[in-house]
Protein backbone atom coordinates (compact mmCIF):
# COMPACT_ATOMS: atom_id res chain seq x y z
CA UNK A 1 0.00 0.00 0.00
CA UNK A 2 1.04 3.53 -1.06
CA UNK A 3 0.18 6.73 0.09
CA UNK A 4 -0.66 9.34 -2.62
CA UNK A 5 -1.34 13.16 -1.46
CA UNK A 6 -2.26 16.60 -3.17
CA UNK A 7 -1.80 19.79 -2.16
CA UNK A 8 -3.19 23.15 -3.00
CA UNK A 9 -4.16 23.29 -6.37
CA UNK A 10 -4.33 19.80 -7.03
CA UNK A 11 -6.70 18.51 -4.40
CA UNK A 12 -9.20 20.26 -7.10
CA UNK A 13 -7.87 18.93 -9.83
CA UNK A 14 -7.53 15.13 -8.56
CA UNK A 15 -10.87 16.15 -6.56
CA UNK A 16 -9.04 14.40 -3.51
CA UNK A 17 -6.43 14.95 -1.04
CA UNK A 18 -5.26 11.38 -0.40
CA UNK A 19 -5.23 7.93 -1.70
CA UNK A 20 -4.19 4.43 -0.98
CA UNK A 21 -3.16 2.17 -3.59
CA UNK A 22 -2.09 -1.32 -3.27
CA UNK A 23 0.33 -2.52 -5.31
CA UNK A 24 3.01 -5.07 -5.10
CA UNK A 25 6.05 -4.41 -3.69
CA UNK A 26 7.63 -1.90 -5.92
CA UNK A 27 6.37 0.17 -8.71
CA UNK A 28 7.84 3.00 -11.21
CA UNK A 29 6.49 6.70 -11.77
CA UNK A 30 5.31 5.93 -14.71
CA UNK A 31 3.03 3.12 -12.95
CA UNK A 32 1.80 5.33 -10.29
CA UNK A 33 0.40 7.89 -12.99
CA UNK A 34 -0.90 5.08 -15.10
CA UNK A 35 -2.68 4.02 -12.31
CA UNK A 36 -3.66 7.87 -11.35
CA UNK A 37 -4.92 8.47 -14.80
CA UNK A 38 -7.87 5.79 -14.19
CA UNK A 39 -9.59 7.55 -11.58
CA UNK A 40 -8.33 11.49 -12.78
CA UNK A 41 -7.42 11.91 -16.00
CA UNK A 42 -6.35 15.45 -15.73
CA UNK A 43 -3.83 14.27 -12.83
CA UNK A 44 -2.25 11.88 -14.80
CA UNK A 45 -1.45 14.47 -17.61
CA UNK A 46 0.13 16.90 -15.16
CA UNK A 47 2.46 14.32 -13.96
CA UNK A 48 3.41 13.30 -17.54
CA UNK A 49 3.95 16.68 -18.46
CA UNK A 50 6.48 17.23 -15.67
CA UNK A 51 4.61 20.12 -14.38
CA UNK A 52 4.69 19.56 -10.93
CA UNK A 53 7.13 18.57 -8.69
CA UNK A 54 7.39 14.97 -7.17
CA UNK A 55 8.22 14.20 -2.93
CA UNK A 56 8.86 10.46 -1.77
CA UNK A 57 8.63 10.20 1.95
CA UNK A 58 9.20 13.51 2.39
CA UNK A 59 12.48 14.33 -0.50
CA UNK A 60 12.02 15.69 -3.54
CA UNK A 61 12.13 12.83 -6.00
CA UNK A 62 12.05 12.19 -10.29
CA UNK A 63 10.48 9.98 -13.17
CA UNK A 64 13.19 7.58 -12.14
CA UNK A 65 12.52 7.24 -8.57
CA UNK A 66 11.27 3.77 -7.67
CA UNK A 67 8.02 3.30 -5.45
CA UNK A 68 8.31 1.12 -2.85
CA UNK A 69 5.09 -0.65 -0.58
CA UNK A 70 5.17 1.75 2.38
CA UNK A 71 6.26 5.01 0.41
CA UNK A 72 4.34 8.32 1.07
CA UNK A 73 4.11 10.01 -2.54
CA UNK A 74 2.99 13.76 -2.81
CA UNK A 75 2.50 15.65 -6.21
CA UNK A 76 3.43 19.43 -5.41
CA UNK A 77 2.76 22.53 -7.81
CA UNK A 78 5.13 25.19 -7.62
CA UNK A 79 5.80 26.80 -4.21
CA UNK A 80 4.58 30.01 -3.20
CA UNK A 81 5.44 30.37 0.53
CA UNK A 82 7.43 32.85 1.90
CA UNK A 83 5.37 36.36 1.82
CA UNK B 1 -1.37 36.38 20.55
CA UNK B 2 2.27 34.46 20.47
CA UNK B 3 3.26 31.07 20.93
CA UNK B 4 5.78 29.38 22.76
CA UNK B 5 9.32 30.51 21.44
CA UNK B 6 10.88 26.85 22.35
CA UNK B 7 11.58 25.45 18.81
CA UNK B 8 13.71 27.32 16.53
CA UNK B 9 11.61 25.65 13.31
CA UNK B 10 7.78 26.62 13.37
CA UNK B 11 4.29 26.20 11.05
CA UNK B 12 2.10 27.79 13.06
CA UNK B 13 -1.62 29.06 13.02
CA UNK B 14 -1.28 31.78 15.31
CA UNK B 15 0.74 34.86 15.74
CA UNK B 16 4.44 35.46 16.64
CA UNK B 17 5.86 38.15 18.70
CA UNK B 18 9.38 39.39 16.62
CA UNK B 19 10.37 41.02 19.72
CA UNK B 20 9.83 37.53 21.87
CA UNK B 21 11.47 35.58 18.87
CA UNK B 22 14.84 37.94 18.62
CA UNK B 23 14.61 37.72 22.73
CA UNK B 24 14.50 34.01 22.69
CA UNK B 25 17.55 33.77 19.57
CA UNK B 26 19.95 36.45 22.29
CA UNK B 27 19.49 33.40 24.74
CA UNK B 28 21.73 31.25 22.13
CA UNK B 29 24.93 33.26 23.36
CA UNK B 30 26.57 36.31 24.93
CA UNK B 31 28.89 37.23 21.88
CA UNK B 32 25.75 38.08 19.48
CA UNK B 33 26.77 41.84 17.82
CA UNK B 34 23.97 41.85 14.85
CA UNK B 35 20.50 40.56 14.37
CA UNK B 36 19.21 40.68 10.98
CA UNK B 37 15.16 39.83 10.35
CA UNK B 38 13.03 39.19 7.54
CA UNK B 39 9.58 39.67 7.98
CA UNK B 40 6.93 38.97 5.00
CA UNK B 41 3.77 40.43 5.63
CA UNK B 42 0.20 40.23 3.45
CA UNK B 43 0.54 43.15 1.37
CA UNK B 44 -2.88 44.77 -0.29
CA UNK B 45 -1.92 44.66 -3.88
CA UNK B 46 -0.63 41.80 -6.20
CA UNK B 47 -0.04 42.06 -9.97
CA UNK B 48 -2.78 44.79 -9.75
CA UNK B 49 -5.42 42.88 -7.74
CA UNK B 50 -6.71 43.78 -4.52
CA UNK B 51 -6.31 40.80 -2.36
CA UNK B 52 -8.99 40.49 0.46
CA UNK B 53 -7.22 37.42 2.10
CA UNK B 54 -4.53 34.92 2.04
CA UNK B 55 -4.27 31.39 3.06
CA UNK B 56 -1.35 29.08 3.49
CA UNK B 57 -1.20 25.89 3.25
CA UNK B 58 1.85 23.41 4.04
CA UNK B 59 2.75 19.78 3.25
CA UNK B 60 3.44 18.77 7.15
CA UNK B 61 6.72 17.66 8.13
CA UNK B 62 8.42 17.96 5.10
CA UNK B 63 7.95 21.37 5.41
CA UNK B 64 9.35 21.72 8.67
CA UNK B 65 12.52 19.57 7.27
CA UNK B 66 13.13 21.91 4.95
CA UNK B 67 12.78 24.98 7.22
CA UNK B 68 15.17 22.66 9.79
CA UNK B 69 17.93 21.85 6.35
CA UNK B 70 17.42 25.88 5.64
CA UNK B 71 18.43 26.72 9.29
CA UNK B 72 21.53 24.13 9.53
CA UNK B 73 22.94 25.45 6.27
CA UNK B 74 22.62 28.91 6.73
CA UNK B 75 24.23 28.00 10.18
CA UNK B 76 26.91 26.39 8.17
CA UNK B 77 28.02 28.28 5.22
CA UNK B 78 27.42 31.82 6.27
CA UNK B 79 29.13 31.52 9.75
CA UNK B 80 26.34 33.05 11.61
CA UNK B 81 25.63 31.97 15.31
CA UNK B 82 22.07 30.89 14.82
CA UNK B 83 18.70 31.19 13.19
CA UNK B 84 15.08 30.31 13.78
CA UNK B 85 12.53 30.29 10.87
CA UNK B 86 8.46 30.66 11.58
CA UNK B 87 5.67 30.50 9.12
CA UNK B 88 2.73 30.75 9.59
CA UNK B 89 -0.73 28.85 7.95
CA UNK B 90 -4.14 29.30 7.64
CA UNK B 91 -5.91 32.82 6.70
CA UNK B 92 -3.57 36.06 7.12
CA UNK B 93 -5.22 39.35 6.77
CA UNK B 94 -3.63 42.47 5.06
CA UNK B 95 -1.13 43.56 7.25
CA UNK B 96 -0.37 40.74 9.34
CA UNK B 97 2.72 38.61 9.61
CA UNK B 98 3.28 35.74 7.75
CA UNK B 99 7.29 34.50 8.10
CA UNK B 100 10.19 35.42 10.14
CA UNK B 101 13.47 34.56 9.59
CA UNK B 102 16.07 35.60 12.78
CA UNK B 103 19.64 35.60 11.87
CA UNK B 104 22.38 36.40 14.80
CA UNK B 105 25.86 36.79 14.44
CA UNK B 106 28.69 37.86 15.96
CA UNK B 107 29.06 40.74 12.71
CA UNK B 108 26.27 41.85 10.94
CA UNK B 109 28.01 41.10 7.22
CA UNK B 110 27.09 37.44 7.59
CA UNK B 111 23.61 37.70 9.24
CA UNK B 112 22.27 39.81 6.31
CA UNK B 113 24.10 37.43 3.73
CA UNK B 114 22.06 34.71 5.61
CA UNK B 115 18.66 36.09 6.21
CA UNK B 116 18.13 36.82 2.72
CA UNK B 117 19.74 33.59 1.64
CA UNK B 118 17.35 32.05 4.08
CA UNK B 119 14.18 33.48 2.48
CA UNK B 120 15.08 33.35 -0.89
CA UNK B 121 15.61 29.25 0.06
CA UNK B 122 12.56 28.90 1.92
CA UNK B 123 10.78 30.49 -1.32
CA UNK B 124 12.34 27.72 -3.56
CA UNK B 125 12.18 24.30 -1.49
CA UNK B 126 9.82 24.67 1.10
CA UNK B 127 6.23 22.82 0.76
CA UNK B 128 3.80 25.79 1.29
CA UNK B 129 1.57 27.19 -1.30
CA UNK B 130 -0.24 30.49 -1.03
CA UNK B 131 -4.02 31.31 -1.83
CA UNK B 132 -5.24 34.94 -2.35
CA UNK B 133 -8.68 35.89 -2.86
CA UNK B 134 -9.69 38.71 -4.67
CA UNK B 135 -13.00 40.05 -6.24
CA UNK B 136 -12.92 37.34 -8.66
CA UNK B 137 -12.28 35.17 -6.35
CA UNK B 138 -9.65 32.58 -4.97
CA UNK B 139 -6.86 31.41 -6.57
CA UNK B 140 -3.59 29.30 -5.93
CA UNK B 141 -0.57 31.43 -6.94
CA UNK B 142 2.01 29.55 -8.85
CA UNK B 143 4.93 31.58 -9.51
CA UNK B 144 8.01 31.13 -7.46
CA UNK B 145 9.90 34.23 -7.95
CA UNK C 1 10.35 49.77 28.58
CA UNK C 2 9.14 50.96 25.49
CA UNK C 3 8.63 54.74 24.37
CA UNK C 4 6.67 56.40 22.12
CA UNK C 5 6.88 55.25 18.24
CA UNK C 6 5.33 58.72 16.76
CA UNK C 7 9.06 59.61 15.33
CA UNK C 8 11.21 57.71 12.89
CA UNK C 9 13.89 58.51 13.88
CA UNK C 10 14.67 58.93 17.88
CA UNK C 11 18.15 58.70 19.98
CA UNK C 12 17.19 57.71 23.17
CA UNK C 13 17.93 56.05 26.85
CA UNK C 14 15.61 53.71 26.88
CA UNK C 15 14.59 50.46 25.56
CA UNK C 16 13.01 49.76 22.48
CA UNK C 17 10.47 47.16 21.37
CA UNK C 18 11.11 45.87 18.58
CA UNK C 19 7.85 44.55 17.26
CA UNK C 20 5.98 47.92 18.32
CA UNK C 21 8.73 49.53 15.96
CA UNK C 22 7.50 47.27 13.07
CA UNK C 23 3.79 47.90 13.76
CA UNK C 24 4.15 51.79 13.94
CA UNK C 25 5.65 51.00 10.45
CA UNK C 26 3.25 48.84 8.82
CA UNK C 27 0.44 52.20 9.67
CA UNK C 28 2.63 53.59 6.63
CA UNK C 29 1.15 51.31 4.05
CA UNK C 30 -1.12 48.76 3.09
CA UNK C 31 1.20 47.21 0.24
CA UNK C 32 4.16 46.31 2.47
CA UNK C 33 5.03 42.76 1.81
CA UNK C 34 8.33 42.96 3.18
CA UNK C 35 10.11 44.30 6.11
CA UNK C 36 14.22 43.73 7.19
CA UNK C 37 15.65 45.14 10.60
CA UNK C 38 18.73 45.30 11.65
CA UNK C 39 19.25 45.15 15.29
CA UNK C 40 22.91 46.04 16.55
CA UNK C 41 23.31 44.18 20.01
CA UNK C 42 26.03 44.30 22.59
CA UNK C 43 28.61 41.44 22.87
CA UNK C 44 30.53 40.23 25.76
CA UNK C 45 34.17 40.11 23.41
CA UNK C 46 35.93 42.81 21.95
CA UNK C 47 39.21 42.18 20.19
CA UNK C 48 39.97 39.49 23.10
CA UNK C 49 38.94 41.64 25.83
CA UNK C 50 35.71 40.69 27.76
CA UNK C 51 33.22 43.55 27.86
CA UNK C 52 31.50 44.09 31.15
CA UNK C 53 29.69 47.19 30.02
CA UNK C 54 28.80 49.85 26.81
CA UNK C 55 28.32 53.12 27.37
CA UNK C 56 26.87 55.34 24.51
CA UNK C 57 27.82 59.23 23.62
CA UNK C 58 25.90 61.42 20.74
CA UNK C 59 26.14 64.72 19.14
CA UNK C 60 22.80 66.25 20.04
CA UNK C 61 20.81 67.62 16.59
CA UNK C 62 23.66 66.43 14.92
CA UNK C 63 23.39 63.16 15.30
CA UNK C 64 19.49 63.20 15.09
CA UNK C 65 20.23 65.38 11.90
CA UNK C 66 22.09 62.83 9.77
CA UNK C 67 19.89 59.95 10.94
CA UNK C 68 17.04 61.38 9.14
CA UNK C 69 19.36 62.51 6.04
CA UNK C 70 20.18 58.48 6.00
CA UNK C 71 16.68 57.80 6.16
CA UNK C 72 15.59 60.13 3.30
CA UNK C 73 18.22 58.80 0.88
CA UNK C 74 17.82 55.36 1.93
CA UNK C 75 13.85 56.08 0.57
CA UNK C 76 14.65 57.87 -2.95
CA UNK C 77 17.55 55.63 -3.60
CA UNK C 78 16.84 52.15 -2.84
CA UNK C 79 12.77 52.47 -3.64
CA UNK C 80 11.46 51.28 0.04
CA UNK C 81 8.23 52.68 1.44
CA UNK C 82 9.94 54.18 4.96
CA UNK C 83 12.65 53.37 7.60
CA UNK C 84 13.22 53.92 11.04
CA UNK C 85 16.18 54.20 12.70
CA UNK C 86 16.14 53.96 16.75
CA UNK C 87 20.08 54.42 18.54
CA UNK C 88 20.51 54.25 22.49
CA UNK C 89 22.84 55.77 24.27
CA UNK C 90 23.73 55.31 27.69
CA UNK C 91 24.87 52.51 29.70
CA UNK C 92 24.09 49.36 27.43
CA UNK C 93 24.72 45.84 29.19
CA UNK C 94 25.59 42.69 27.05
CA UNK C 95 22.99 41.11 25.40
CA UNK C 96 20.59 44.60 25.11
CA UNK C 97 19.37 46.10 22.14
CA UNK C 98 21.70 49.18 20.70
CA UNK C 99 20.23 50.19 17.58
CA UNK C 100 17.47 49.53 15.31
CA UNK C 101 16.68 49.69 11.59
CA UNK C 102 13.34 49.07 10.51
CA UNK C 103 12.69 48.83 6.25
CA UNK C 104 10.01 48.39 5.36
CA UNK C 105 9.11 47.82 1.42
CA UNK C 106 6.67 46.57 -1.90
CA UNK C 107 9.24 43.50 -1.89
CA UNK C 108 11.89 42.15 0.13
CA UNK C 109 14.92 42.76 -2.38
CA UNK C 110 15.18 46.55 -1.98
CA UNK C 111 14.28 46.22 2.21
CA UNK C 112 17.41 44.20 2.75
CA UNK C 113 19.73 46.34 0.38
CA UNK C 114 18.46 49.44 1.85
CA UNK C 115 18.97 48.06 5.94
CA UNK C 116 22.37 46.73 5.19
CA UNK C 117 23.48 50.01 3.48
CA UNK C 118 21.69 52.39 6.41
CA UNK C 119 23.89 50.71 9.12
CA UNK C 120 26.92 51.11 7.23
CA UNK C 121 26.25 54.61 6.87
CA UNK C 122 25.16 55.25 10.43
CA UNK C 123 27.93 53.99 11.34
CA UNK C 124 30.35 56.40 8.93
CA UNK C 125 28.30 59.64 9.34
CA UNK C 126 26.84 59.55 13.09
CA UNK C 127 28.07 61.03 15.82
CA UNK C 128 27.79 58.61 17.75
CA UNK C 129 30.53 57.24 20.24
CA UNK C 130 31.27 53.96 22.37
CA UNK C 131 32.95 53.41 25.30
CA UNK C 132 34.05 50.06 26.33
CA UNK C 133 34.55 49.11 29.89
CA UNK C 134 36.49 46.30 30.18
CA UNK C 135 38.46 44.71 32.96
CA UNK C 136 41.54 46.73 32.15
CA UNK C 137 39.21 50.22 32.83
CA UNK C 138 37.40 52.61 30.12
CA UNK C 139 38.01 53.31 27.11
CA UNK C 140 36.26 55.24 23.45
CA UNK C 141 36.37 52.66 20.91
CA UNK C 142 38.50 54.41 18.12
CA UNK C 143 37.46 52.14 14.54
CA UNK C 144 34.81 52.68 12.31
CA UNK C 145 34.53 49.83 9.98
CA UNK D 1 31.56 84.71 20.46
CA UNK D 2 31.38 81.27 18.80
CA UNK D 3 30.22 77.89 20.28
CA UNK D 4 33.24 75.29 20.63
CA UNK D 5 32.62 71.76 21.82
CA UNK D 6 34.41 68.37 22.57
CA UNK D 7 33.10 64.85 22.63
CA UNK D 8 34.01 61.43 23.87
CA UNK D 9 37.76 60.91 23.89
CA UNK D 10 38.17 64.86 22.92
CA UNK D 11 36.77 65.83 26.04
CA UNK D 12 39.46 64.66 28.43
CA UNK D 13 42.29 65.64 26.72
CA UNK D 14 40.42 69.45 26.57
CA UNK D 15 39.70 69.01 30.03
CA UNK D 16 36.49 70.18 29.08
CA UNK D 17 32.87 69.42 26.88
CA UNK D 18 32.57 72.73 25.94
CA UNK D 19 34.37 76.32 25.73
CA UNK D 20 32.99 80.49 24.71
CA UNK D 21 35.67 81.80 22.02
CA UNK D 22 34.98 85.86 22.08
CA UNK D 23 35.99 86.67 18.07
CA UNK D 24 35.94 89.64 15.71
CA UNK D 25 33.31 88.77 12.62
CA UNK D 26 34.99 85.91 11.64
CA UNK D 27 38.32 83.77 12.04
CA UNK D 28 40.00 80.64 10.32
CA UNK D 29 40.30 76.81 11.04
CA UNK D 30 43.83 77.46 11.73
CA UNK D 31 43.07 80.66 13.90
CA UNK D 32 40.57 78.42 15.90
CA UNK D 33 43.00 76.45 16.70
CA UNK D 34 46.04 79.00 17.77
CA UNK D 35 43.14 79.76 20.18
CA UNK D 36 42.47 76.37 21.62
CA UNK D 37 46.40 75.49 21.73
CA UNK D 38 47.17 78.44 24.00
CA UNK D 39 44.91 76.70 26.63
CA UNK D 40 45.52 73.38 25.87
CA UNK D 41 48.02 72.75 23.48
CA UNK D 42 47.60 68.77 22.91
CA UNK D 43 44.38 69.69 21.23
CA UNK D 44 45.87 72.16 19.22
CA UNK D 45 47.92 69.41 17.91
CA UNK D 46 45.18 66.62 17.77
CA UNK D 47 43.66 69.51 15.13
CA UNK D 48 46.64 70.24 13.44
CA UNK D 49 47.30 66.35 12.71
CA UNK D 50 43.80 66.23 10.75
CA UNK D 51 43.36 63.22 13.48
CA UNK D 52 39.66 63.88 14.04
CA UNK D 53 36.57 65.62 12.26
CA UNK D 54 35.17 69.13 12.33
CA UNK D 55 31.46 70.44 12.27
CA UNK D 56 30.52 73.47 11.88
CA UNK D 57 26.61 74.10 12.80
CA UNK D 58 26.38 70.52 12.75
CA UNK D 59 27.36 70.33 9.09
CA UNK D 60 31.16 68.56 8.54
CA UNK D 61 33.87 71.26 7.63
CA UNK D 62 37.39 71.17 7.06
CA UNK D 63 40.36 72.84 7.21
CA UNK D 64 39.12 75.77 4.77
CA UNK D 65 35.63 76.51 6.41
CA UNK D 66 35.65 79.87 7.71
CA UNK D 67 34.46 80.50 10.68
CA UNK D 68 31.78 83.09 12.11
CA UNK D 69 30.91 85.21 15.29
CA UNK D 70 27.55 82.96 16.50
CA UNK D 71 29.17 79.58 15.10
CA UNK D 72 28.93 75.75 16.98
CA UNK D 73 31.91 74.72 16.03
CA UNK D 74 32.70 70.76 17.38
CA UNK D 75 35.88 68.41 17.36
CA UNK D 76 34.28 64.94 16.38
CA UNK D 77 36.84 61.76 17.20
CA UNK D 78 36.30 58.58 14.95
CA UNK D 79 32.63 57.38 14.94
CA UNK D 80 32.02 54.38 16.57
CA UNK D 81 27.86 54.12 16.79
CA UNK D 82 26.06 51.34 15.18
CA UNK D 83 26.58 48.50 18.14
Amino acid sequence: MITVKFFASLKAIAEKEEEQIEVQSSISMDQLSDIISKTSPKMGDIIRDNKIMISVNQEMADADTVIHDGDEVAFLPPFSGGS
Amino acid sequence: MSTTTDSKIRIQLENFSVTDEIEAMKKVSRNIGGITTFLGTGRELSKGQNIAQLNFEHYPKMAEKKLEEIRQQAIKDHSIIDMSIIHRIGPIEIGENIVLIVAVGEHRKETFTACEWAIAELKRVTPIWKRETTTHGEVWVQDTP
